[in-house]
């Protein structure tokens, strides 16, 4: 299997504080890789050093061969990155079909027409329409985006990310919020997703982590804990007592 | 799935649709040319600062860039329209064209210094543009007359057939024509996948950056944009006055321009010309009865304005407009 | 040579006074204040009409122009600001502009429009010489009296269990109320007495300044650039800014009178574009 | 404060009573569109404008060559831009036959086309840059041109023994005129001369008068707008300018009648040059003087009034002349080479160039019964506009 993304040896400091100490990390094609560990390990540093969100003190991410440490969040986007936030981030005053016809737009290279209809286009029409189907947006893509329930912001949220047709998909708690009664139906689109499209999942709910990931990364204090496929992690004595103590704990 | 992606594009399209209030609005326009022959002067000025708000509503009310300098690229559209005429070429619209290329220009010198940074920021920094522009006016007043004004403008009919008037008929339909046509343009940027991108840095430059938008150099553009649009404003002010004055580059000008979009409301194009209307009505009235302390109730109505009319006001514009799908109010950032 | 620094550190220390209570306001509440200077204004004018209809000592007019500035703010703080801590900055700055207005209109009619005149008592006008330094003495006055206010208030803000409170107001208004502080009480105060401070600066600066209804506008620019270039945490920040705008501008009209006037824009642009921050603001992560 | 209301409610009342009236007794009046700052810094000018208008027409009767003046006053704020509205809406919607007052050089000039498209005469009453004039063939000027003011002021510095000059000026047209007028003729006369120029909106003057100070000239050439010369004066004596022996010399406008109370005792041992003062020693300037303070709550006339005062004449008599014909043309025909005696002495208007010529006094700021004025204690008599003397 090929590698699509890497991690070389990534540092990020906060003042005196690392939050993210020599990562290493790969990413196969194809792959649901679970990255896990306690409040605090850094999780979501990463996942932001990777997008670029933040900048990192050193090393470099490697998408699909490329070096794109420098590169702004944009064009990590461009190259087939996206990802979802932890906390909703959306366009509060766009309807959902804005929101993806945008995103479509955009992953067009639409975005510095100035005087082009968006209804006019055949292709931002088609991938709109193919992204409202496939995440089941239809009966509430015209309703303004802040009067959604939660979990329907959160469904919004992942359909515009994948609008913009990534290779790597990076989902940061993506049932973090979602009432149960709504949760099944998230899981079930996150199942859903296309094989080809490699995963990098945050998650704390084991439930979740154990049913999708293919392989799971465990970060402790800003540094990689161990890494393997989930049976090997299970049963791996250093997450159960980093982890599994602190959950225990939290019980 | 055609039934899906006619829905998709008949959503997308009433979006953008003409609504009959829109044809109602631009026929009153005109028909204002007939129905108050002596106001003409002043429906000059309305229509001037119409442009002018609309042009503050591009960056303001769709990309949630807030200025107190707006002022800058009006004085620099007005003094580069001016000083074209003074120096022989007194057509107006090579005139308009100029000003337009040249607040551009300075709107896209001045963007980096907008396109990051946080409200206050930004704020202080367009501030401080505007007052040096200002300062620069008044010293430099052997190119701009400095604190005398310009003077010696002619402009030349326009096209060649319609001599500016004393009594403002040419100057209105002139500039009404102008701020149709570049409300025309406005229209259909924010309508595109660009203005589009636009709402999206405004509503959430996080996700914007995250959905492969890149907010700086779309910033820029409609920065740039905006400042052309306010150049043109700029030159209609001086063209149909054929004078300029340094009070063009004046705080008080950055400030009722801000008024008059916050009074109409931002971001869906028609609130910088209701505003404008409504503040220069005010403002005559209210002039012509306490000539002394007009600034007094205009600062009056700001405070309640804010303080409770704005959903009062806002509120009666954004039910009246609830049955116009094109014309959503958006809220500000 | 020397003069002019003296000049500038005099001017520096008023505009200081008058806006040191602005920082404090805004890194509190985030609340962008344009109306600070209708409060200098209003101690400007207690002084002067004390001064001239009631007789008062100079000296008098200094406390009455303070208290006056102070429970003006205290009023208006309860009843118009208030409501707006929650709305953008956007709406506070039409808000605020609004006051400006009414506060310039409202001078004008009571007051009328012209540059108002104190006569100082005979102790503080003139100058004298120190070593070839020529120092007016009422610039002396003010340098010791702003001088004094500064330390005070640094100590106050540093040292007093108010100033520790406050701090932790400014740095985190939600983590101070979950602590039990009263944010609401302490900025109350804190806006009574930076308006205070303003009316105190507007009064003192009638000599230096003039004072007219268009005053609030006319300083408007560098109370902002005291607090955008001094940051809002800190009260040794306004102060190093003030007296950095303070000498910048009496050197550069001294030195360079040609270009004098744009120095302090400049100035607040550039540095605005080095720390968008501030100054001396604590980087925020 | 009740003199302000009084002004305000007559000012109404005189709008008022203009727009009721205008339609019945359109063929009988001649309007006269007066467009002062009300309002702002430059409030006091429209002030005192207005008052000696109105005293005019209260001394006078208002009907000239068998019309009736009506007066429309209308505020422009000091705003150039409301100023060319105003006069252009006075002219289309009012049909005035005049546009008068302009507080201020801008003002003026903003003005000027409309006079010209419109041919209607524009009585400039206080605006003072010399170039005014050439704007529109319609300007007529009333006021006084700072060049006219400053040169005398050079020479008489030249024969009081004063070599080197500092002169400080505010940094707007007729700033710079007074600055470049009074260094020339100064220069010419064998003196030295060194100027700085301090931005309209300057609060602070102490760089300003350090540098003058450190210079150690002579005499200090000063002009600031009449409103911030209180201010001033002030910091001049701070500075111990006065006691250094520097003599404050300059264009009246900064020992201003209106304020010279307010100023105090600073003032005093000024010289100035300047077309008017309140202590001119006439018996018509005393009878002004008395009626002006009788009908204006005892407000002491300064140079914008008697500018008022005396382009309401010219109005009438030009009415007069004309036998009561608007006809733009013919009035400024009319007014070209008119003289007469006015409270501030004999003035005539240039046929040439519709300027005022006037005699100039060398005044002194002393103490009479206790009041300041600026005394006058020589004259040079009928002074042309230097700028436009010299162009020929």
């Amino acid at each position: 299997m090929s590698i699509v993304l890497e991690a070389r040896d990534l540092v990020k400091q906060f003042g005196g504080i690392t939050a993210t100490d020599h990562v290493n990390f790969t990413l196969e094609k194809g792959a649901r890789h679970a990255l896990i560990g306690p409040n605090g390990a850094g999780k979501t540093t990463f996942v932001n050093l990777l997008t670029g969100v933040l900048q990192p003190t050193a090393g470099s991410v490697v998408l699909n061969g490329e070096d794109i440490s420098h590169l702004s969040r944009e064009a990590r986007v461009k190259r087939g990155m996206a990802r979802t936030f932890q906390i909703n981030q959306l366009f509060a005053s766009m309807t959902p079909l804005e929101m993806i016809a945008l995103v479509t737009s955009e992953r067009l290279g639409y975005g510095t027409r100035p005087f082009n209809a968006l209804d006019h286009d055949p292709l931002v029409l088609d991938g709109t329409a193919d992204i409202i189907a496939r995440f089941r947006l239809d009966d509430i893509m015209d309703a303004p985006i802040a009067s959604l329930p939660y979990g329907k912001q959160r469904q919004v949220e992942i359909a515009s990310t994948f609008a913009a047709h990534p290779n790597v998909l990076l989902l940061d708690e993506p049932a973090a919020g979602v009432p149960e009664a709504e949760r099944r139906e998230l899981l079930d689109i996150v199942a859903a997703l296309p094989p080809d499209v490699s995963v990098v999942l945050i998650e704390h709910d084991m439930d979740i982590v154990f049913r999708f990931a293919t392989r799971i990364t465990v970060l402790v204090n800003g540094r990689v804990l161990a890494e393997g496929d989930p049976a090997t992690i299970a049963r791996d004595p250093r997450v159960k007592e980093a982890y599994l103590g602190e959950e225990a704990s939290h019980a | 799935m055609t039934t899906l992606h006619d829905r998709v594009r008949s959503s997308l399209y009433g979006a953008r649709r003409w609504h009959p209030v829109e044809f109602i609005f631009w026929a009153l326009a005109l028909a204002s040319f007939w129905l108050f022959p002596r106001h003409l002067l002043l429906m000059n000025e309305i229509a001037i600062l119409a442009l002018f708000a609309l042009s503050l509503d591009l960056i303001l009310g769709y990309a949630g860039i807030v200025s107190l300098g707006h002022a800058a690229f009006l004085g620099l559209g007005a003094y580069a329209a001016g000083l074209l005429a003074k120096h022989g070429i007194g057509d107006p619209l090579i005139g308009l064209l100029f000003a337009m290329i040249v607040s551009a220009v300075a709107g896209l010198l001045a963007s980096p210094l907008v396109v990051k940074g946080n409200d206050l920021t930004r704020l202080m920094v367009t501030l401080g543009v505007a007052l040096i522009l200002h300062e620069v006016a008044n010293s430099w007043a052997s190119l701009t007359g400095g604190a005398d004004g310009l003077q010696g403008i002619t402009i030349t009919p326009v096209l060649g057939l319609f001599q500016f008037d004393l009594f403002g008929k040419t100057a209105y339909l002139y500039s009404l024509s102008v701020v149709f046509v570049l409300f025309l343009v406005a229209r259909r940027l924010v309508h595109s996948p660009f203005g589009l991108s636009l709402r999206a840095i405004r509503d959430n430059v996080l996700r914007a950056s995250a959905s492969g938008v890149p907010p700086s150099r779309r910033l820029a553009a409609i920065y740039t944009i905006a400042a052309a649009y306010a150049g043109a404003a700029g030159a209609l002010m001086a063209q149909t006055t054929q004078f300029v004055s340094l009070d063009v580059l004046d705080f008080h000008r950055s400030a009722d321009v801000m008024l008059v979009l916050i009074i109409g409301g931002p971001g869906y194009l028609y609130g910088g010309m209701i505003g404008a209307v409504v503040f220069k009505f005010l403002q005559d009235t209210i002039a012509a009865f306490t000539p002394q302390y007009w600034m007094f109730w205009i600062g009056l109505f700001l405070v309640l304005f804010v303080l409770k009319g704005r959903s009062l006001v806002h509120g009666g514009i954004a039910s009246l407009l609830k049955h116009f799908p094109g014309l959503r109010m958006r809220k500000t950032p | 040579m020397l003069t002019i620094l003296f000049d500038g550190i005099a001017y520096g220390m008023v505009l200081f006074v008058l806006a040191c209570g602005l920082s404090v306001t805004m890194g509190l509440m985030n609340f962008v204040n344009l109306a600070h200077g209708a409060f200098a204004m209003l101690g400007g004018y207690i002084a002067v009409l004390l001064m001239q209809k009631a007789g008062a000592p100079f000296l008098l007019t200094l406390p009455a122009a303070f208290m006056g500035g102070a429970i003006v703010g205290l009023v208006l703080e309860r009843l118009l600001y208030r409501p707006m801590y929650g709305k953008t900055h956007l709406d506070q700055v039409m808000f605020t502009i609004g006051i400006v207005f009414m506060a310039v209109a409202g001078a004008d009619y009571l007051m009328g429009s012209s540059q108002q005149i104190i006569r100082l008592p005979s102790w503080l006008q003139g100058r004298f010489e120190i070593a070839g330094i020529g120092i007016g003495r009422y610039r002396l006055f003010v340098l010791c009296v702003c001088g004094l206010l500064a330390f005070s208030l640094q100590w106050g803000f540093t040292k007093t269990r108010f100033g520790s409170r406050l701090r932790a107001s400014v740095d985190d208004a939600r983590v101070a109320r979950g602590l039990g502080i009263p944010v609401n009480r302490l900025f109350a105060l804190t806006f009574a007495i930076g308006s205070g401070l303003a009316g105190l600066g507007g009064a003192l600066g009638i000599e230096l300044m003039g004072l007219d209804p268009s005053f609030p506008l006319k300083f408007m620019i560098y109370f902002l650039v005291v607090v955008t270039v001094g940051g809002t945490s800190t009260i040794t920040g306004p102060f190093f800014a003030a007296m950095l705008l303070g000498v910048a501008d009496v050197a550069g009209k001294y030195y360079v009178p040609e270009i004098g006037a744009f120095i302090i824009y400049v100035l607040m642009v550039v540095l605005l574009i080095a720390r968008p921050e501030g100054l001396f603001a604590r980087a925020r992560s | 404060m009740n003199v302000r209301r009084q002004v305000l409610k007559s000012a109404l009342g005189l709008t008022l009573a203009a727009t009721l009236g205008s339609a019945a007794l359109a063929q009988d009046t001649a309007k006269v569109g007066l467009i002062l700052p009300m309002t702002g810094p430059f409030a006091s000018t429209g002030k005192q404008i207005d008052a000696a208008v109105k005293l005019f027409l209260a001394q006078n009767g208002n009907t000239f060559g068998g019309k009736k003046i009506e007066i429309i006053l209308k505020d422009d704020t000091s705003n150039a831009d409301v100023t060319r509205r105003l006069a252009q809406e006075l002219v289309v919607n009012d049909k005035v036959a005049f546009l008068a007052g302009f507080g201020l050089t801008p003002l003026a000039l903003a003005a000027a086309q409309v006079a010209t498209q419109a041919k209607v005469p524009e009585i400039v009453m206080a605006a003072a840059t010399a170039t005014i004039t050439e704007a529109s063939p319609y300007i007529v000027r009333t006021s006084f041109t700072l060049p006219q003011a400053s040169e005398p002021m050079a020479d008489w510095a030249l024969k009081n023994n004063i070599k080197r000059v500092f002169t400080v000026v505010t940094d707007y047209g007729p700033g710079i005129d007074a600055e470049t007028s009074f260094a020339n003729k100064f220069k010419a006369g064998g003196g030295t001369v060194e100027s700085v120029r301090v931005p309209l909106r300057n609060p602070d003057f102490a760089p300003f008068l350090q540098r003058v100070a450190d210079s150690k000239p002579d005499a200090l050439f000063v002009f600031v707008p009449s409103g911030i010369g209180a201010q001033f004066m002030k910091q001049y004596v701070e500075r111990g300018l006065d006691k250094a022996g520097i003599k404050l010399i300059g264009p009246g406008d900064v020992v201003d009648d209106d304020l010279l109370e307010a100023i105090g005792d600073v003032a005093l041992g000024s010289i100035t040059t300047h077309h008017y003062s309140a202590a001119h020693d006439s018996a018509a300037n005393k009878a002004f003087v008395a009626a002006f303070k009788a009908a204006n709550n005892g407000l002491r006339p300064n140079f914008m009034a008697i500018g008022g005062y005396d382009g309401m004449r010219v109005i009438a008599e030009a009415l007069k002349k004309t036998n009561g014909n608007t006809d733009g043309d013919a009035l400024i025909a009319a007014m070209k080479g008119m003289s007469f005696e006015s409270p501030r002495g004999p003035i005539l208007i240039d046929p040439e160039t519709r300027d005022i010529v006037q005699n100039i006094y060398v005044r002194k700021t002393e103490k009479l019964n206790g009041e300041l004025f600026n005394v006058e204690f020589a004259t040079i008599p009928m002074v042309k506009d230097p700028v436009k003397a010299a162009k020929k």
